[in-house]
């Protein structure tokens, strides 16, 4: 145990000796990342979100990405890339955080998939004034609860998910009679739940709520649920699982006849449709939590980015790894622009901070435009669509694409009360 | 009426499947009087190595009925490999110690089994889905049921009953209720404890990695399975008793039903039925339903 | 100090009196206090933590020496912690002192009433019965949404005696704070020990009956250890709440709870410090395992907690014990 | 006559087993009391019914005219009955001196003496000093200062039976049941011992009930004698006419012989 001690004490003081290096130009730019490693979700999203961060900064690295991302790095410097697990209490991810920043010294830290870190992160990167982006965790409460200098999230806040898939709902059953949902016993489960009555409450008056089943999240047997549901005789189903979850739903609803019965959205289907192809039937409403993967652009960084992915993991890349690689994008642009406002000088964290603020930049998902939170929680256009085979090939059809402002709210209104007063402006 | 059906169908399934994954956990307590938290690593063994092996040998093309047959060796091969390893290599040195100390020695290899499990399987997720669907299915009222459940059903009343039966029924059975009732006097009277808890451990954990294989082809299999069936079963042979296998039957029925009907009359509160039901038995009966009495003590 | 002679055994047969062991207690606290203050924030923060987990493991320590483990102990530690952060949410409670002494009374509160209950349970049931307990707190607050639900919520920074302490000084007042409390708390519990009540503590690990049959009720015993536990859980509990910013129901969830029995069994109950080391090479190791190997930490986790139960079955303060002989 | 103890038709069974049938008995202030009886025959189930262990199925226990019969170990304890026991009860982890020192903490903390505030010493009540003077005082008259530091649990037989009986003196009881005191113990040592544990007894007062298989010790120790068969008293008085009485002779000094 001693040796451990001093070995953390090592590497402190090690930390010191290379902060002093900071004044170099090409000294490389420390990133931490966090993402689940282990639990549940390393499979989904944290292992996926790894290897494109991974992948990411060996291409900016290498200087192979397209324009505007062809210089090296953040700014002509290296990216040298530094994991840490997410599992863990949020004390313990305090903890590490603090690691980072102070031990590891790291220049920016990219990460976080549990909007419980998120919120106690922030904070805590505010104390140790330290460029912290958020890349895939959805509660709004964090702008909306909070203001923030030196935290950003460059990916939409779940709030568009719900509302997305209620307008989707609404286009295709315009006149359901009743809808129901279920949906994890946790925070996450819980907000899209309501953001989605909330939303179907305005979008189709006349529907009642059959019922709202909520297991306990990773209870992985849902017999008795789907037979709630099936019995509700609902027009639609929503639910707002993801990983094992999603996956045992799907694979113990379809046999017995809920996709037949109901129709079912699934906000983060996106991730389970390759895997699950054999289970999932046609015309099951899926999303991406954005406009990423199935449902992204076709434009070059799209392309650069899902065939490099893939060519190196065998998988195509899932809406977290887009989400990772849009956020080192997205402090890239940040990051350069300073720099460029610096005199080509390595920028200093704030003015990286005050460059980043509101801008607008590219990723492989379409336009980002960081325009709440004032400038630092991103907005972008959504998408669902219906499943479809082709020839034995999952597909999607149907694609319906809703535009950054109608699926979120304006900048100073929470998203709960921009729903209730019927989305209005 | 429809709904009531569907309350007693849904528990009834649900109790099974817990019965399944519980009755592992106080066949080894009964006997060893260990509180086995590699129990859920078992489980999660089981069901990635069934989910492997059976979706691998469906894509060489094996005759799908067979997979039912996989599922239940792979369950076997697990415990044949781990199980002795474990209880063998390190178990038996610890006997000598608190049943807590115990515990958390086996929450050790709990620990070190999820990480293993990582490295061999990745964290991808698992499919195999087939054996599922393959049944067939029956309908009651609106209701649609794959007959899978209800060999879920037939395993959790074979695996109860058959222990019953050697328990109460057979020579090693009664040579097990000695060890059980004192293994010291015995070992003296020339009975192979040690073989005994070897056996009993093995099995244990074999009917854990069962429950595992067996659950695998209706959810995909992934890292942390394993934790959240330990805490499920603590509770279900808690309320039973520890150590009684009517006590397992009793609190899988209780909790699985209980459960059905919240979820169908009151879904907010299925989070916490099951220790709702565990802390109220417990109040009342503080050794659980079917408690074994303690020995006089002077 | 003189506990440290055996493990898991009251030191020799004075009944209370001054000892020698507060001098020892105190020269310790300082010697940590002062390296502790020259140590990086990363570290500070770390230790502060630990204290913190530590307060709760010293809790632990008097139940495990009548032979009773509770797996509940989080219900008590995340209670404190909501407590604390709900009087500085709802109340406009920012005082750091009086946010732990409402932590520590909601827990003393619950655990006067519950331990009427627990007082009756032995062995595992004890054990059992706490998790359940702290099962259902958990889900409670998963429940309740306008706390945040499984997300918490944040606390805002705490003031102390008045005054906000500047951004860079926080991690020193805190950590004068929390080792101040650890201290007062370690003197206490030593002292407890060594009363004619604490001396009943492992009688009733090595024979109840015995004792029932000398007069004396193991049911009270039993109960105040409880109680305290709790005190000092809850303690923990507000602490870590304003030290980290942040509060979620995880902190009632089991593994929570396993956590702190692993560190009591890593350090032992030979002494009332044994708790603190323990609680201090617990995140050493889950630190510094997140740092070498991101991907396979538990497994350098549970090693290391099998080599000490296998190899120190007494912790590792029975390292401290065979220095002194040697 | 002063009785202290006075036992009225006890019967207790264990399913078919009769553990003791009308069992009513006497015992007079200070008197010292042999029971005799072949195991089995029903002196520990008295003991563990008087000292509360167990619950008569009819019948009443009065101490000082006080009906105790529904009283746990702890009351019936707290009011003056003490006992040892037939497999030394001790805290095996714990040393000898810290063994005493539990003793005496259980009289101090009843006496309300918790002493978490005082930092001087407290006085344990009946012995008017101060508890490492009990203790040390009790370690000298059992002549046990050899083990003072040595674990209960590695004590030797006849050692742990003398910490045992010491054990039960520390609460000055009024009325003392040893369960077979010298079992285990060589017939050379058998006097010594109960010379020294009668002897200390005796010097702090109090009326003595102790079950002996030995018919000399009995005969050097007791001033009555109760000896029991299949749970029934058969014989009751002075020791030389119960140890003459026929059925003793048939029933429990041959039973015992016979058994080795």
């Amino acid at each position: 145990m001693k040796t451990k001690l001093l070995t953390l004490v090592a590497s402190f003081s090690l930390a010191l000796i290379t902060t002093t290096s900071q004044a170099d130009e090409n000294a490389p730019i420390k990133v931490g990342v966090v993402t689940f490693l282990s639990g549940p979700a390393a499979g989904p999203f944290g292992v996926p979100a790894r290897n494109a961060a991974e992948i990411t900064a060996e291409l900016l690295n290498a200087g192979k990405a397209p324009a505007p991302y062809a210089q090296k790095g953040f700014g002509g410097a290296p990216l040298q890339l530094v994991l840490v697990d997410e599992a863990g209490s949020t004390t313990t991810q305090v903890t590490e955080f603090r690691n980072l920043v102070q031990r590891a010294n790291v220049d920016v830290v990219i990460g976080y998939i549990s909007s419980g870190n998120c919120l106690a992160i922030a904070p805590v990167a505010e104390e140790l004034k330290k460029l912290t982006v958020f890349f895939d965790c959805g509660t709004p409460r964090i702008f909306e609860d909070g203001s923030y200098k030196y935290v950003f999230r460059t990916s939409p806040h779940a709030t568009m998910d719900s509302v997305g898939a209620a307008l989707y709902a609404k286009d295709v059953k315009p006149n359901a009679k009743k809808f129901s949902g279920i949906n994890q016993n946790y925070a996450w489960g819980q907000d899209s739940w309501s953001d989605f009555e909330g939303s179907m409450k305005q979008l189709i008056p006349a529907a009642q709520v059959g019922t709202s089943q909520m297991p306990k999240l990773f209870a992985g047997q849902y017999g008795a649920e789907i037979s709630a549901l099936l019995a509700s005789g609902s027009d639609i189903v929503h639910t707002s699982f993801w990983d094992g979850d999603l996956e045992a739903f799907i694979l113990q609803a379809g046999p017995r006849g809920l996709f037949k019965k109901s129709t079912v959205i699934l906000t983060t289907g996106e991730t389970a449709m390759y895997k699950l192809a054999a289970q999932i039937p046609d015309g099951v409403i899926i999303g991406a939590r954005g406009p990423f993967g199935v449902f992204a652009p076709n434009n070059e960084l799209n392309k650069w980015f899902s065939s490099n992915f893939t060519d190196r993991y065998n998988v195509p890349p899932n809406y977290a790894a887009y989400q990772m690689t849009q956020s080192f994008l997205g402090v890239k642009t940040a990051w350069e622009k300073a720099q460029a406002a610096n005199g080509g000088k390595r920028p200093t964290p704030e003015q990286v901070i005050s460059a980043f603020e509101g801008i607008s930049f590219e990723s492989p998902g379409g336009k980002v435009q960081m325009s709440l939170g004032k400038g630092h929680q991103a907005v972008m256009e959504t998408a669902y669509g219906m499943t479809k085979k082709v020839s034995g090939k999952m597909t999607v059809e149907k694609v319906k694409r809703y535009p950054a402002e109608t699926v979120n709210p304006p900048e100073g209104i929470k998203s709960a009360d921009w729903i209730k007063n019927g989305f209005k402006k | 009426m429809d709904q009531l059906v569907a309350i007693c169908i849904d528990g009834v399934i649900y109790s099974s499947w817990l019965f399944t994954s519980a009755i592992g956990l106080t066949l080894i307590y009964g006997v060893m009087k260990i509180l086995n938290i590699t129990h859920g690593s078992f489980y999660a063994l089981g069901a990635y190595t069934a989910a492997s092996v059976t979706g691998t040998l469906l894509a060489r093309g094996m005759e799908p009925l067979l997979s039912y047959l996989v599922l239940l060796g792979s369950a076997a091969a697990v415990a044949l490999i781990v199980a002795p390893f474990l209880e063998r290599g390190l178990l038996r040195f610890m006997y000598v110690k608190d049943e807590v100390v115990i515990m958390l020695i086996t929450y050790a290899c709990f620990l070190m089994l999820e990480d293993a499990i990582k490295l061999i399987w990745g964290v991808d997720p698992y499919f195999v889905a087939e054996p599922y669907g393959l049944l067939d299915s029956f309908e009651i009222g609106s209701l649609t049921y794959p007959n899978y459940n209800l060999l879920l059903i037939g395993i959790a009343a074979m695996s109860g009953l058959g222990l019953v039966y050697v328990l109460n029924r057979t020579r090693v059975g009664r040579l097990l209720l000695a060890v059980i009732h004192d293994p010291e006097i015995s070992r003296a009277m020339g009975v192979n404890v040690d073989r005994f808890y070897l056996v009993t451990f093995s099995f244990g954990a074999f009917l854990a990695a069962m429950a595992g294989a067996f659950t695998a082809p209706t959810l995909s299999v992934v890292p942390a399975m394993g934790v959240d069936i330990i805490v499920l079963s603590f509770a279900v042979v808690v309320i039973g008793g520890l150590g009684s296998l009517q006590g397992a039957a009793v609190g899988a029925v209780i909790v699985g039903l209980v459960r059905s009907v919240s979820i169908h009359l009151a879904p907010e509160l299925e989070l916490f039925v099951i220790y709702f039901v565990m802390a109220l038995v417990l109040a009342v009966r503080p050794r659980g339903l079917f408690s074994i009495a303690e020995a006089r003590k002077i | 100090m003189s506990a440290q002679k055996e493990p898991s055994r009251p030191d020799e047969s004075s009944l209370p009196r001054a000892d020698s062991s507060v001098t020892t207690v105190l020269t310790i606290a300082g010697a940590v206090l002062l390296l502790s203050l020259a140590a990086p924030q990363w570290a500070k923060f770390l230790l502060t933590i630990a204290l913190a987990k530590g307060l709760v493991v010293l809790g632990l320590l008097p139940q495990m020496r009548t032979g009773l483990v509770s797996f509940g102990q989080a219900l008590y530690y995340c209670l404190g912690a909501y407590a604390a952060g709900l009087a500085a949410k709802w109340f406009a409670v920012s005082d750091l002192i009086l946010m732990i002494f409402i932590g520590g009374s909601l827990a003393a509160v619950l655990a006067l009433v519950v331990g009427v209950l627990l007082s009756r349970y032995r062995s595992i049931f004890y054990g059992l019965l706490s998790l359940a307990l702290s099962m259902i707190l958990y889900g409670l607050l998963v429940k309740t949404e306008a706390l945040g639900s499984t997300d918490g919520f944040n606390v805002a920074p705490f003031t102390l005696f008045g005054y906000r302490p500047e951004q860079d000084s926080v991690r020193n007042v805190m950590l004068v704070v929390v080792t101040t409390i650890a201290t007062v708390s370690a003197l206490v519990i030593h002292r407890h020990l060594r009363t004619p009540l604490g001396r009943m503590t492992t009688a009733i690990r090595d024979n109840e009956i015995r004792l029932e049959y000398m007069g004396a009720s193991a049911r009270r015993v039993i109960y105040v250890n409880y109680v305290i536990g709790a005190v000092l859980a809850g303690i923990g509990g507000a602490i870590v709440a304003a030290a980290v910013g942040h509060i979620d129901p995880e902190m009632a969830y089991w593994t929570m709870s396993g956590e702190f029995v692993f560190m009591a069994i890593l350090a032992g109950t030979a002494s009332v410090l044994a708790p603190f080391l323990g609680a201090a090479i617990f995140s050493a190791i889950h630190s510094f395992a997140f740092d070498v190997s991101p991907n396979t930490w538990q497994m350098i986790l549970g090693a290391s907690l099998l080599l000490v139960i296998v190899f120190l079955p007494d912790g590792l303060w029975s390292l401290f014990r065979r220095a002194e002989r040697s | 006559m002063d009785l202290i103890v006075s036992a009225e038709g006890l019967n207790k069974r264990f399913g078919a087993v009769t553990a003791a049938q009308d069992v009513t008995v006497g015992i007079e202030r200070d008197s010292v009391v042999g029971l005799i009886g072949t195991n089995g025959a029903g002196k520990t189930t008295f003991i563990n019914m008087v000292t509360g262990y167990l619950k008569p199925d009819t019948g009443r226990i009065l101490f000082d005219g006080e009906d105790i019969t529904q009283l746990s170990p702890r009351e019936v304890t707290r009011r003056g009955i003490s006992r040892s026991f037939q497999i030394a009860q001790l805290y095996n982890s714990l040393t000898v001196i810290e063994n005493i020192t539990v003793a005496i903490s259980v009289v101090l903390d009843n006496a309300d003496q918790s002493g978490f505030f005082s930092f001087t010493d407290p006085i344990v009540p009946g012995f008017e000093q101060r508890p490492h003077e009990v203790a040390n005082m009790l370690l000298e008259r059992f002549q046990l200062q050899a083990y003072r530091d040595r674990r209960a649990q590695i004590l030797p037989g006849g050692v742990r039976k003398l910490l045992d009986i010491a054990l039960t003196l520390v609460a000055k009881p009024k009325v003392l049941f040893l369960d077979e005191p010298t079992s285990g113990v060589s017939a050379q040592e058998k006097f010594g011992m109960m010379n020294m544990v009668m002897g200390n007894i005796r010097s702090q007062g109090g009326t003595v009930l102790f079950v002996e298989h030995d018919m000399e010790v009995i005969n050097r120790f007791s001033d009555r004698v109760l000896a029991f068969y299949d749970g029934r008293i058969i014989a009751d008085g002075p020791p030389q006419t119960t140890l003459s009485d026929p059925d003793v002779l048939k029933y429990v000094v041959g039973g015992h012989r016979a058994k080795g």
